[in-house]
């Protein structure tokens, strides 16, 4: 069965790709499996600078999901560059870099970074970290900012740009048509809704930062509605995330609209993951009647 | 480091709401095992727990092929492990971390300070470092007279004082006030338990060489989320509990 | 131990009752207990006029969790008051009349209808509902409506008017203060997350709505992390609700600010769910060191 | 109306992943129960699965305490209920529903068409039937030969008719080509199945009184949620299958 994709930047052997920070620069998962086996792989954020990231605890769990916090540890895109990558790329796997930023010449400059390396087949913005010049509230909640910082980061990327969108928003629509506006070639979506836990004993959040990303199952049916109702308003193509922990899970997806996927949270419970679901794939996508992933994109739109 | 999935052999309350649990594992990997590492433990199939759970390996017996571990029901996911039975599958990363670093000190009487949780790794490692001739003098601290578990398996090995913060056996109070009344002689100590032990023991012993086992919240377990980060002890650099430890010197990080 | 909380209009024995939608007007559940044990009993969601609600299927089963889109079926208020109000009057528990409508007008209508009977003992005011006449967006997710369709239907209620809040906004803290200032004496929060599933076999949406609200466990951390926002930034209290599912969830809801819960989605899991919580919380209340409700009610905060 | 929890006696896979699961009952509660009702089970403890399961009662075992499910497995939960054990312990809510009116119908002859899960209530059914000496004609439908069940049961009761979809047993085709093709002679006849097999049961047999069971998906199962409901033959108004329903008179719906 082919399970090949084709998307800007990107031809995938097939449509499953670890999850950006859940993967860190791949030499752990290493050790399970054969890196190139995989469709892509999306490495953690890179920032400009180092970054130590927030206090513990970091992580948390909750029904289905978990909670994290991690704050953007990573050595900044030199380093990664220089340290990372080369372990990368002796696979022959596309590389996805994730780029984050406290305000928007941050991003800039990590995308311009990463032109020196030929190493990076495309750039993931994530736009949910919070931006510190307007106060805070993060990059991907309004529009025009997130038309903004997609317009720069893709003048200053030699590379096909993808936005990652947050789902803490009223209508996430409006906002993935905003950076289709400004040029991102493709779409990512969800990253974490934002919750908490608050720990009876000491009375406080349980994590250190208080708030932290919702990820896990718990929150695959917000992912697959956004999906659904993205795909409806774009034209650029979605990389679908959210909850992602079986074959089915991942055809859900792309009936939903999404035309790969990413898998964050289940590496955790089960390192193996993203191997079992591309060998998990062909008999999953024939036992529903579809003879490629291709065929499948979209499909759960039919009435329409 | 390996997946496995392995069939658990007994399962058993030692201690109030403490369990041991005996699995069963080919020779050729438990020989690698290294005292202070650690397994992580899938709770169940189903999405319920999205996260493994981190637990010290507490034994090893190679000609049974068994592996032991002890752990104390604290929350959701420990309470249920102890509904395992003989027999059932369980779905293991092993082993994780790295563990006391043994076979490259030099020394001949080792004293071993654990805490509630921290206690079963010293076990194994009281059970290796006699091993190599080298003396243990272990000391243990529970909350109360019913958490305490293996006491007289310790004293097999060298001499032993027991604390309970209640009083309702041994000592009154805390392992530091053993430290404090006792004359005690070692050239390295080893410490595993919560973090205000580890704090208090580190401040105690500061005169002396020594290791330390962390604990922190972990997503992955193999290095690759950075949930379980430490500070380095300039405060620069941060090490990950997973991978860097949970053993470091008790002078390498800030705690 | 002291369970009592007294909220306005509310003299609740305990912090316990039933969410709207999730117990019908309480004759079911009272075949499995008495309802005067309960805090209080929030029913139905009652519009102007009888409502057939939507197509079914109209739930699926999520990942610690549900999607339901039942579409406010419900008899009308008129013959709710008539029909339905006099069995549960018989109970001495407070009743709460959740209200929904498709226009500001039909809000007020409804409010004013219920003046009519003596039995009920505070509003809560349903603003997830789409708002027909300004082109389907959630009265909710715009501060200056849902503070107009507040201001309104407290005009048009005798007694205290609670409004639920749904979590599907950018910005939960500033909907809770618009609503706050145009009179609200309490708030509800949360109502449902907007979700979706996909069923493979027939390639469209499972609910025949196509979306769903989501509920249950999965949604807990989103209602924690927003009582907890919310209770920083308002004065009138708030009445917690997503996921509950134990004596340990209802105290967490406490901490975050809550000074009561409600619980949904647990009813179908366990319909002895509501008289079990009331009877386990005072034990899990002293574990924690507490000695009422009212004193755990905000020590999340400890550190603000 | 009741929750219970209580033993699982037996499960067996008794054709292609359909299993029969008979429960420990009291001989009082097991007395009360008409065909053509349902019990709603818990899937496990734990959050994961927030809604019950309905299943219908296929048989009742006053001398043993006994009540037989059957079901298919179809998704997740029902794939976790395989796993029950022996003495293992099931929460139910039981029974739920009205069922067939047998007790006020005055009869000679009943006809039973079934489908693929709707054929275990039929079982009761027909037995109920039986004793109270109506004669029974049975025709059951499944999509292939490993899929049949209680075909030898029934037979024990009356005459039957098996069809599979693929033609791998029986009549190939559906349970209307035995209805089409065979004399049957019956006053009433009661049906359960798939949605697709009622219309075409009831288009079929319009001019006879009967009797359907329908299923929908289910949130509390009691009557609290609304989330159950089929239209009332007028298009007015709206039942609710769990309280009103399973069983309704064939002209009373719109299906
Ligand atoms: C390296 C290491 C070795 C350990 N060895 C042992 C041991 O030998 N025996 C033993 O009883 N316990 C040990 N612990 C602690 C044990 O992991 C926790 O008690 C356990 O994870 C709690 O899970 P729960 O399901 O009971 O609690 P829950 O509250 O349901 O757990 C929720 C989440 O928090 C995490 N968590 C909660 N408490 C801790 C903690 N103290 N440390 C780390 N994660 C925690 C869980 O892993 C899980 O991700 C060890 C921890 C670490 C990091
Ligand atoms: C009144 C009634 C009686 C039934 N009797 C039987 C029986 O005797 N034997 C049998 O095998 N099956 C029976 N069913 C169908 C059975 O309930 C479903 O097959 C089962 O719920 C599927 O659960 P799952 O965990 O396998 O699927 P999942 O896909 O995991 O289920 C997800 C959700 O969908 C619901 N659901 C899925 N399919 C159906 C369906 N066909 N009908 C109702 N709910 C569904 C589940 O209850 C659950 O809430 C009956 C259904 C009803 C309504
Ligand atoms: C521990 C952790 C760290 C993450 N770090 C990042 C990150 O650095 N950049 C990013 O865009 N998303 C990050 N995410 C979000 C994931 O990439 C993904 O969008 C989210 O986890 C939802 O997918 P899942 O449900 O499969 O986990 C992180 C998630 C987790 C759990
Ligand atoms: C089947 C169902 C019907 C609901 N109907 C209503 C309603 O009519 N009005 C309303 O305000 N909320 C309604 N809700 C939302 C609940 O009141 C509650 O806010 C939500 O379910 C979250 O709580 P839970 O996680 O405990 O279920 C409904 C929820 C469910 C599951
Ligand atoms: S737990 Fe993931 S890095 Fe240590
Ligand atoms: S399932 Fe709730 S009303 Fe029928």
């Amino acid at each position: 069965m082919n399970l090949s994709v084709k998307l800007p930047g990107l031809n995938l052997k097939n449509p499953i790709m670890p999850a950006s920070g859940c993967f860190s620069f791949g030499k752990e998962y290493s050790q399970f499996y054969d890196l190139s086996e995989l469709g892509a792989v999306v490495i953690k954020a890179a920032t400009l600078n180092e970054r130590l990231g927030n206090p513990t605890p970091r992580v948390a769990e909750t029904d289905s999901g978990m909670l994290n916090a991690i704050g953007l540890q990573n050595p900044g895109v030199e380093m990664i560059i220089d340290q990372e990558l080369p372990y990368l790329k002796k696979y022959d796997v596309p590389i996805i870099a994730n780029i984050a930023g406290s305000s928007i010449e941050e991003y800039e400059q990590v995308a311009r970074a990463f032109q020196r390396t030929d190493g990076i087949a495309a750039v993931e913005l994530n736009i949910s970290c919070p931006n510190v010049k307007e106060g805070g509230l993060q990059f991907g909640t309004n529009p025009d900012v997130a038309a903004e910082v997609t317009r720069r980061v893709k003048a200053a990327s030699n590379v096909p740009v993808y936005v990652k969108l947050t789902p803490n928003v009223t209508n996430v629509v409006e906002i993935a048509q905003a950076v289709e506006e400004a040029g991102a070639d493709g779409l990512t979506m969800i990253n974490s809704l934002t919750g908490m836990q608050i720990n009876l004993q000491s009375r406080r959040p349980l994590l250190a930062n208080k708030v932290g990303g919702l990820t896990g199952p718990a929150i695959k049916p917000v992912a697959i509605r956004m999906v659904y109702q993205v795909y409806q308003a774009v034209k650029i193509p979605i990389i679908g995330v959210g909850g992602i922990m079986t074959a089915e899970d991942v055809l859900e997806f792309l009936l939903a609209g999404a035309s790969a996927v990413q898998v964050g949270t289940a590496n955790f419970q089960n390192p193996m993951i993203c191997p079992e679901l591309i060998e998990q794939l062909p008999a999953c996508l024939a036992k529903y009647g579809f003879r490629s992933v291709e065929e499948a994109i979209g499909k759960g739109h039919q009435s329409e | 480091m390996r997946q496995l999935i392995v069939p658990v052999l007994e399962i058993e309350e030692i201690a109030k709401a403490t369990y041991q649990l005996d699995l069963e594992i080919e020779k050729s990997l438990l020989a690698q095992i290294k005292p202070g590492q650690f397994i992580h433990i899938r709770v169940n199939q189903g999405s319920e727990f999205m996260l493994r759970r981190p637990i010290s390996v507490a034994d090893i017996d190679l000609a049974l092929n068994k592996l032991t571990v002890i752990f104390k029901v604290f929350g959701k996911g420990t309470d249920v492990l102890t509904h395992l039975k003989t027999g059932e599958l369980i779905d293991l990363l092993i082993p994780l971390g790295n563990g006391y670093p043994i076979e490259s000190i030099e020394m001949e009487h080792a004293l071993l300070v654990g805490g509630g949780v921290g206690v079963p790794p010293l076990y194994y490692l009281a059970k290796s470092l006699v091993e190599k001739g080298i003396k243990v003098t272990t000391v243990i601290g529970f909350q109360t007279k019913d958490e305490i578990f293996y006491e007289q398996e310790f004293a097999a090995l060298g001499e032993v004082f027991v604390t309970t913060d209640d009083g309702s056996y041994g000592t009154k109070g805390y392992v530091t006030d053993v430290l404090q009344h006792e004359e005690l002689n070692f050239d390295y100590y080893f410490s595993c338990g919560p973090a205000p032990m580890l704090k208090a023991v580190k401040k105690y012993l500061h005169y002396f060489p020594g290791y330390i086992s962390l604990e922190e919240r972990m997503g992955c377990g193999i290095g690759a989320c950075y949930a379980c980060v430490v500070k380095s002890a300039d405060g620069k650099d941060q090490k990950k509990i997973c991978t860097d430890g949970p053993v470091f010197n008790a002078t390498e990080v800030m705690i």
